[in-house]
């Protein structure tokens, strides 16, 4: 490692927004000390280097890298086991890396569809041939190559191992620099690391716990799209029949969305002992519809409960929006999932 | 109402009677019979016996013209062998993948096609209860048969089997019973009602056949009954045709005259009888139609017996 | 799924049963009450009542069985199919055997019994005409096997019947003879089995 | 999932023990082969095959590789777990291991018995068997829960099932609530005349018993009353009973008959008189009845009907009649449950080919009874309906209804022998008649059964082997007119017979209760196929229910003789003081829990559960389970959006575990890394 | 049984009614479709959504819950949250692109074993018509050795 003898921090965005690094950079006058405790030595969206630079470094060179971005193509996957390779720990960073969020809505349908709506069925463009990318173009200088498009998209701990998980999209600044803390203190103080896959910067409960809206018993007739109601500002969103991710999301955001009357869109993902986000949530709304009981007809009943399950537009779009890549199906059947 | 038709062999010649009395009938209740385009034989109940597939294709070209030439989903047949034949062909082709597949081919090299259960068979019996019903048709009385003692005999093929569903009980139907009713007469309920005609034993066994009819017959009379109201040509064609054989045989001297049900619905919305086909019956029905009066016989007055024991109770039929 | 325990190979109670629709297989549990022999309008003149039959089919007596004029007496009442405490298609199952005894080239030894040629005369007139035709029949039938009961038939009833109008000399034939005539030779191939 | 990071040392030990039973497993599925696959299992230390695993040398195989091969976890693949999964939690025990390590894999109902083919049985109980290892190994020790015995019991039916029960329990000094439907208890017995073999009169020792119910203190008759509502489990039921308004003062009324006597309004009596006799419209259904004190039948009570009359108010000397007297709702508590709600008699009149209710002299073995019965309408002269002539021959037709796809499958049990009975009785009563039976088989099973048989055989009835075709009054020969005929074939000589008889006599079989199905569903217990009420094991628990503390006597579970339904009425009353005596019983530890640290408060479960058994704790928010209250139904565990709430012995990982392990053969040559490439 | 597809199916069946509708069925030889590969759950209620899903991401072709009929719950109304859930969980199949005849609910009580049965032979049948489903093997695997022949084709023309 070079003189000053500082830790060597990293950071990549695979498939993603870009929002991960902005959040890094809120952690505002900390980042100055970030600067003081490590040696950055790959950042692309910060400064320039090149996948050559990091190629040349020895192995295991890297003590902490922040992975951000879900994997989309090949060229995310190479540089996910290159990064592997060269760091001593590895993050996943945000939603993206962690459980696929919004570039994994893409598995609702098809690489085909994808495409379709990016380089033809879009205003904004203008293709007359229909040309697609290719991944391999000939032209007089030689060949170019383009990384492969993936059919699915996939979270990051689905291609190489990953020491720890940042859930958030994107996380919340005090949470990340908590993180960095505990990562300083060991690789200063050598204070004890996290167990490895541990879940940090976040909860181990369901948002609730953070969120001060009163709750009560719930009994839910049917559901709301977010402008068809004005929600009471102290009761319970999801009482309320606005779809509230919170009961099935982990907390540590300090219940943002709720707090300013937007139902928690569960980006923090599911919590400790939840397999499937999408599913538990499922399963939690449609015990408490309020509509028939087993006295009644059964195709009665049936209808009741049709018409209160037919105001969620969407399910699964909505109760998968961040956990598509980690949920238990991982992506649609065939490409009819978008609605 | 539209109805297909099927009138079966017999009704050409031997039951004449029935179809033009069926016809006749039709009109006041407004239904209307469209014959099925070059219908052939059902086969009897001699085909099936001896060939399978030849038989069950032999019925499919008739439910396949009907569907064909789709007047009604509805299809009718007066006959009851005719309609048991073509009930029961519709019925096994839907339960029966194999036996359906080849009658298919025996179809197709036709150029004919049929998907089973596209048809409903009915029989007349079940068009006028099921579909007209007893309100429709008494509308229509205009002359009732008052003091006309009736014994309606409905014969093995239209009450059973019960495998399909029957829309009269099997071993004690009353259908008939009903409909003779608002047409005025004095219905018999006697015991024989759904018993054996004999069917083709006058062919093959005489004796075993004329047995049967002379049960028939003796059951009938001791009921004091004026005539038998039949609802196929079979049995018709056995209990009136071979009477004298029965007398010869037995020594007895039975004139029962053996009518279609739908003759006497004629007689009572009064039409003529000669459209009725009266006169074609072997055992002469002019006599005793001749003691149908005007007004209604007094209900006896049944004085329920305060001595001996109660009866079960019944439960109303239907 | 077949509810059958046993996989030795078919007897003739598989066979019957394989070439019957409807609820056939109903045979293997008859219990032998006899309810179907009760109800037989012509049971009193069968050689075998129709039970015993069903034991003999059960005790493997092929020729015995297909012999039988107990078939051809059956004349369709269906009496027997709707008591029958086991729910056994006896109808359907006689037909069968009929089937199964011409097949067998039996029915000609079957003694002082007329009915198969009286069917095999019934179903020539079918085949050639596309309608029946009772004159036809019934005296085709009567010169080709009892002339005697022929004339007869023709001066008693039979007289009566045609002076009434009630019976044809020619038979009526169907338009589209030749689709009826394919479908019956296509159907002959395919056989009876189904 | 098992954890393959597992090292062996960490690993459970599983013992997988695969039953025969006899040929009833091995005659379908390879259980050796399934055995020996099941090895391969990382986690299974032995897997062994056995003729009868339920035996006890079967269970000491188990035990002793408990401790000799320091197995941790028990599989047995066999039998539904509702036969015998208590047999091998036990044996587990015994074995040294907490019972709840024990999984049972159903290779036989589900398996074998399911299926003829061998192939697809076997790679089904290998996936049963691979599940229940999966599964086992995440199994944790628990222990039961104990309820304490409410020592009241209610008794439902007062039949001779019923009063035995409830005079064994009385007397055992247990109190006993017995609800009868009718006005009086006695049931079905009290309507015969005489029981066979031993023709004793069944009124001589049926009323001596019913006297007892009416004066032990420890029985509380509910007569003319029906069970409305049954809440809670064994040892704590709440019932509430709803008592008919009879419109008679059971305090003031001192049974003098008076008011019946002078009742004006006769009706036909079809429920105890089998509608042969008739009664009046307040009336004691016969004069023994228990208790006493008559019922005022309103549909055909003059006075209700027509607002005149009061007769019976004016006659009565002790002002009893009240013609206000409302319904009334009775609730209380009890321990345990006997059902003996009885049987209905087949209605002949779905035959119609009998003409029973068409034909004036076909009568129901029920009119019979009543008829041959002394203190009945024809004080027990047997004559045709006319009620005068004597007929000079009967025909009895066994049968009617059982053994007939078209009604009931079964065999009524009975018939044969009550038939035998009526036969009898007509000889002894009429010895100039000729008495014909008609059967499919004649079935005497029983003490002195047999021997009645033979006793007939020698008073020369005619026995026909033929199930009667039909019953008709068309006479077609001579010697049948003004007759009943009865056509049969006379199998026995493979002819047709048609035989005139004066009368006939119909003995139907013995049907499930009309309501039995509701009742069931009121008890939470199933009914078998022909409704009658479902015992626990066919052989084994004859009375019990798969539903603790609900037990069944009599031919509510299925036809039955007098001394079988007694029988049943003791065995089901000792089942129950066994309970009481032992004071406690252990209840299943299968309840939901919720890791309170880990609960957000968010209230989705506190609706979900319907015993209430959830509340919430405002000041901690978090919500939390009653144990004592939860049925352990799950239905919150997957309500719960975050995965806080455990299902004892049905947790999340058991059953993912039990998932992926049955699904061996499903997941395909397909492992993680290569499906996310 | 030779080489046509043998759909495998998972079935969530519930202690009282249609695990014992099973046993019936068996106690009755009743015959029906092997396919069926029952798990015990105390009440239809107990099914978590998240049970469905693993079973057809770890290759089930289909699933079978089945419980008492509405109003005969042993557990009051375990069942009817059963229905609600199954009804949201249907809607998210058709996105999911999971035919119908895959995910089904059967009421059946303890003594409709010949209903059980005929319901496992029907819905076998469904699904053997459907095809396999196999998640994993056929939704899950992108197709990368086309992408990479193509490249490495190219790299190896130059």
């Amino acid at each position: 490692m070079t003189g000053n003898g500082k830790p060597k921090l990293a950071m990549y965005w695979a498939s993603s927004c870009g929002g991960c690094e902005i959040s890094v950079l809120n952690i505002h006058e900390n980042i100055l000390t970030v600067d003081e405790v490590f040696e950055i030595v790959f950042f692309p969206c910060i400064a320039d280097f090149k996948i050559k630079d990091l190629e040349s470094y020895p192995d295991g060179y890297i003590d902490l890298c922040l992975f951000n971005g879900a994997i989309r193509n090949s060229e995310n996957e190479e540089m996910a086991h290159l990064l592997r390779k060269k760091s001593k720990v590895l993050v996943a960073f945000g939603s993206c890396a962690y459980e696929g969020c919004i570039p994994a809505l893409s598995n609702l349908t098809t690489k085909e569809a994808t495409f379709n709506k990016v380089y033809i069925d879009n205003p904004t463009i203008d293709n007359p041939d229909g040309i697609f990318p290719q991944l391999v173009s000939k032209v007089d200088e030689g060949d170019l190559f383009l990384p492969n498009f993936y059919h699915t998209v996939k979270s990051l701990d689905q291609v190489i191992d990953v020491d720890y998980y940042i859930p958030g999209c994107p996380p919340e600044p005090h949470q990340i620099w908590a993180v960095l803390q505990v990562v300083v203190g060991a690789l200063t103080e050598g204070l004890p690391l996290p167990p490895a896959g541990a879940i940090l910067g976040a909860g181990t409960t369901a948002l609730c716990e953070e969120c001060s809206r009163e709750k009560h018993e719930k009994t839910i007739k049917r559901f709301y799209r977010p402008y068809e109601i004005q929600p009471d500002p102290d009761q319970c969103l999801l009482e309320q029949g606005i779809i509230c991710l919170g009961i099935a999301t982990r907390a540590g955001c300090g219940a943002l969305c709720p707090s300013v009357g937007i139902g928690c869109r569960g980006c923090y993902g599911p919590p400790d002992g939840v397999e499937d986000q999408g599913a538990k949530m499922l399963s939690a709304i449609a015990s408490v519809l309020d509509v028939g009981d087993e006295s009644m007809e059964e195709d009665k009943l049936e209808e009741l409960i049709q018409e209160a399950v037919d105001t969620i537009a969407d399910p699964v779009g909505t109760f998968y929006r961040f956990s598509m890549a980690h949920s238990i199906l991982k992506r649609v059947k065939n490409g009819k999932g978008a609605v | 109402m539209k109805y297909g038709y099927y009138p079966g062999c017999s009704m050409e010649k031997n039951a004449r009677a029935y179809h033009t009395s069926t016809l006749a009938v039709a009109k006041p209740l407004g239904i209307e019979f469209v014959e099925v385009d070059d219908w052939n034989c059902c086969g009897a109940t001699e085909y099936i016996a001896i060939n399978k597939i030849p038989a069950y294709a032999l019925v499919s070209r008739n439910l396949a013209l009907a569907a064909d030439q789709n007047s009604s989903e509805n299809l009718v047949a007066p006959c009851s062998a005719c309609y048991l034949n073509l009930k029961k062909v519709d019925h096994y082709l839907q339960e029966n993948e194999e036996l359906r597949g080849k009658v298919d081919l025996a179809l197709e090299a036709g150029g004919l096609s049929y998907e089973p259960g596209s048809i409903n068979v009915q029989h007349l019996l079940e068009t006028m209860v099921v579909d007209i019903g007893f309100d429709a048709i008494k509308a229509q009385v205009k002359k009732p048969l008052y003091n006309l003692r009736v014994a309606p005999y409905y014969g093995c093929l239209v009450p059973r089997p019960a495998s399909m569903e029957s829309f009269d009980d099997p071993e004690h139907p009353t259908s008939m019973d009903k409909i003779l009713e608002v047409l005025g007469a004095t219905v018999i309920d006697y015991p024989l009602k759904a018993q054996c005609c004999g069917g083709h034993m006058t062919q093959i066994s005489e004796e075993t056949a004329l047995e049967l009819i002379r049960r028939l017959l003796k059951n009938a009379a001791d009921c004091e009954a004026d005539l038998i109201a039949t609802l196929c040509p079979m049995c018709q064609l056995n209990l009136d045709a071979y009477q004298d054989a029965v007398n010869a045989q037995f020594g007895t001297n039975y004139k029962i005259p053996i009518v279609y049900f739908t003759q006497l619905m004629g007689i009572a919305f009064d039409i003529p009888a000669e459209e009725l086909g009266f006169g074609k019956e072997i055992v002469p029905a002019k006599p005793v139609l001749e003691k149908i009066t005007n007004e209604a016989p007094k209900p006896k007055r049944i004085r329920e017996k305060k001595t001996g024991l109660p009866m079960p109770i019944m439960a109303e039929e239907g | 799924m077949t509810d059958t325990f046993t996989s030795r190979p078919p007897t003739l109670i598989d066979k019957i049963i394989a070439e019957t629709p409807g609820k056939a297989s109903n045979l293997y549990t008859c219990i032998q009450c006899g309810t179907c022999s009760g109800s037989c309008p012509s049971g009193p003149d069968m050689d075998h009542s129709p039970r015993t039959l069903f034991a003999m089919i059960d005790s493997e007596m092929e020729e015995e069985v297909l012999t039988s004029n107990t078939p051809w007496f059956c004349v369709s009442c269906y009496y027997c199919m709707v008591r029958c405490p086991q729910e056994i298609p006896i109808t359907d199952i006689m037909y069968t055997l009929k089937r199964m005894a011409i097949e067998a080239g039996y029915f000609r030894e079957i003694d002082k019994d007329k009915a198969p040629e009286f069917s095999e005369t019934f179903m020539d007139l079918v085949e050639n005409n596309g309608r029946s035709f009772e004159m036809g029949v019934v005296m085709r039938h009567h010169l080709r096997y009892h002339p005697l009961s022929a004339v007869k038939l023709a001066t008693g009833m039979g007289l009566k019947m045609i002076t009434k109008g009630r019976m044809d000399f020619i038979p009526t034939k169907i338009k589209n003879l030749p689709q009826l005539k394919a479908i019956i030779k296509k159907a002959k191939e395919l056989g009876g089995a189904a | 999932m098992t954890d393959m990071k597992k090292s062996p040392a960490e690993r459970e030990r599983v013992g997988v023990y695969v039953c025969h039973c006899g040929s009833n497993i091995a005659g379908t599925i390879d259980v050796k082969e399934v055995a020996k696959w099941a090895e391969n299992n990382p986690n299974v230390a032995v897997a062994r095959t056995y003729e009868f695993m339920c035996s006890s040398t079967g269970q000491e195989l188990i035990e002793n590789d408990i401790r000799e091969k320091g197995l941790t976890r028990i599989v047995v693949a066999s039998c539904s777990p509702h036969m015998h999964e208590k047999t091998f939690r036990e044996t587990t025990k015994r074995g040294g291991l907490n019972p709840f390590l024990f999984e049972m894999a159903n290779i036989r109902e589900h398996g074998s018995w399911a299926t003829n083919d061998k192939v697809a049985a076997t790679v089904k109980a290998k996936a049963l068997v691979n599940g229940a290892v999966e599964r086992v190994v995440h199994h944790v020790p628990l222990e039961k829960i104990q309820v304490s015995i409410n020592p009241n019991t209610l008794i439902v039916g007062g039949g001779i099932a019923g009063i035995t029960a409830a005079l064994e329990l009385a007397e055992a000094g247990h109190h006993v609530y017995l609800v009868e439907r009718d006005g009086t208890i006695g049931g079905h017995m009290a309507q015969i005349d005489k029981t066979f073999p031993t023709l004793d009169c069944s009124a001589c020792i049926l009323t001596p018993k019913m006297v007892d119910v009416g004066q032990n203190d420890n029985i509380t008759l509910l007569t003319y009353s029906e069970v409305e509502s049954v809440d809670g489990h064994i040892g704590d039921f709440n019932i509430t009973v709803k008592k008919k308004a009879r419109c008679v003062n059971e305090e003031l009324c001192t049974s003098c008959g008076i008011c019946e006597e002078k009742c004006p309004q006769k009706v036909i009596d079809d429920n105890y008189g089998a509608g042969l006799g008739y009664r009046k419209s307040i009336y004691r259904a016969f004069p023994q009845a228990v208790p006493g004190y008559p019922v005022l039948d309103k549909e055909n009570c003059t006075y209700f009907q027509t607002g005149k009359c009061k007769i019976c108010e004016t006659v009565c000397p002790t002002n009893a009649i009240d013609y206000e007297q409302q319904d009334e709702m009775i609730n209380f508590d009890v321990g345990n449950i006997i059902l003996a709600t009885g049987y209905d008699l087949f209605d002949a009149r779905k035959i119609p080919q009998y003409g029973y209710g068409r034909l004036a002299n076909v009568f129901s073995s029920l009119e019979f009874e009543r008829m041959v019965n002394a203190s009945g309408p024809t004080e027990g002269h047997i004559v045709l309906r006319d009620g005068i002539t004597h007929p000079k021959s009967v025909a009895i037709v066994h049968c009617v209804g059982s053994r007939d796809q078209n009604h009931n499958e079964y065999c009524s049990k009975v018939c044969c022998m009550y038939s035998l009975k009526f036969a009898h009785l007509v000889h002894e009563h009429l010895p100039e008649a000729e008495v014909y039976n008609y059967y499919i088989d004649m079935r005497t099973p029983g003490k002195g059964y047999e021997e009645f048989y033979h006793r007939l055989l020698k008073e020369g009835t005619h026995f026909i082997r033929g199930r009667v075709a039909e019953i008709t009054g068309a006479a077609c020969r001579a010697g049948e007119e003004n007759k009943l005929i009865v056509q049969a074939e006379n199998t026995l000589i493979g002819k047709q017979q048609r035989t005139p008889v004066d009368m006939v006599i119909l003995s139907a079989g013995v049907e499930a209760r009309h309501d039995a199905e509701e009742v069931s569903k009121l008890f939470k217990m199933g009914c078998d196929y022909d409704g009658f009420f479902n015992e626990r094991h066919p052989k084994l628990a004859p009375v019990s229910t798969m539903t603790d503390g609900v037990f069944i006597a009599g031919a509510c579970q299925g036809p039955k003789d007098i001394p079988d339904t007694v029988a049943q009425g003791g065995a089901a009353a000792s089942q129950v003081a066994k309970l009481i005596s032992q004071g406690t019983v252990l209840m299943e530890p299968v309840r939901a829990s919720i890791r309170e640290d880990e609960c957000s408060g968010c209230r989705i479960c506190n609706t979900l559960c319907p015993y209430n058994a959830i509340e919430f704790d405002e000041e901690k928010g978090v919500s939390r389970v009653i144990t004592a209250l939860c049925q352990g139904c799950g239905t919150c565990v997957a309500g719960c959006p975050s995965g806080v709430i455990d299902g004892a012995h049905f947790t999340n990982t058991q059953i993912f575990a039990e998932l992926n392990g049955i699904l061996w053969d499903a997941q395909g040559e397909v492992s993680v890394k290569q499906e996310v490439l | 049984m030779n080489d046509q597809f043998e759909p495998v199916i998972v079935g969530f069946l519930c202690n009282w009614c249609s695990y014992r509708a099973a046993d019936l069925a068996g106690t009755a030889r009743i015959k029906y479709a092997p396919n069926l590969r029952p798990i015990r759950v105390m009440c239809s209620g107990r099914v978590d959504p998240q049970f469905v899903l693993q079973a057809l991401r770890s290759g089930a072709d289909g699933v079978l819950i089945a419980g008492c009929h509405p109003g005969e719950c042993h557990y009051v109304n375990g069942n009817i949250k059963a229905l609600r859930r199954f009804m949201l969980l249907k809607k998210t199949m058709e996105q999911w692109g999971i035919e119908d005849e895959r995910v089904q609910l059967l009421w059946a009580s303890a003594s409709e074993g010949t209903v059980l049965a005929a319901a496992v032979t029907r819905m076998t049948e469904e699904v053997r018509a459907l095809g396999p489903l196999r998640w994993g093997e056929k939704v899950l695997i992108d197709n990368r050795a086309a992408a990479y022949a193509v490249i490495q084709e190219a790299q190896h023309d130059r």
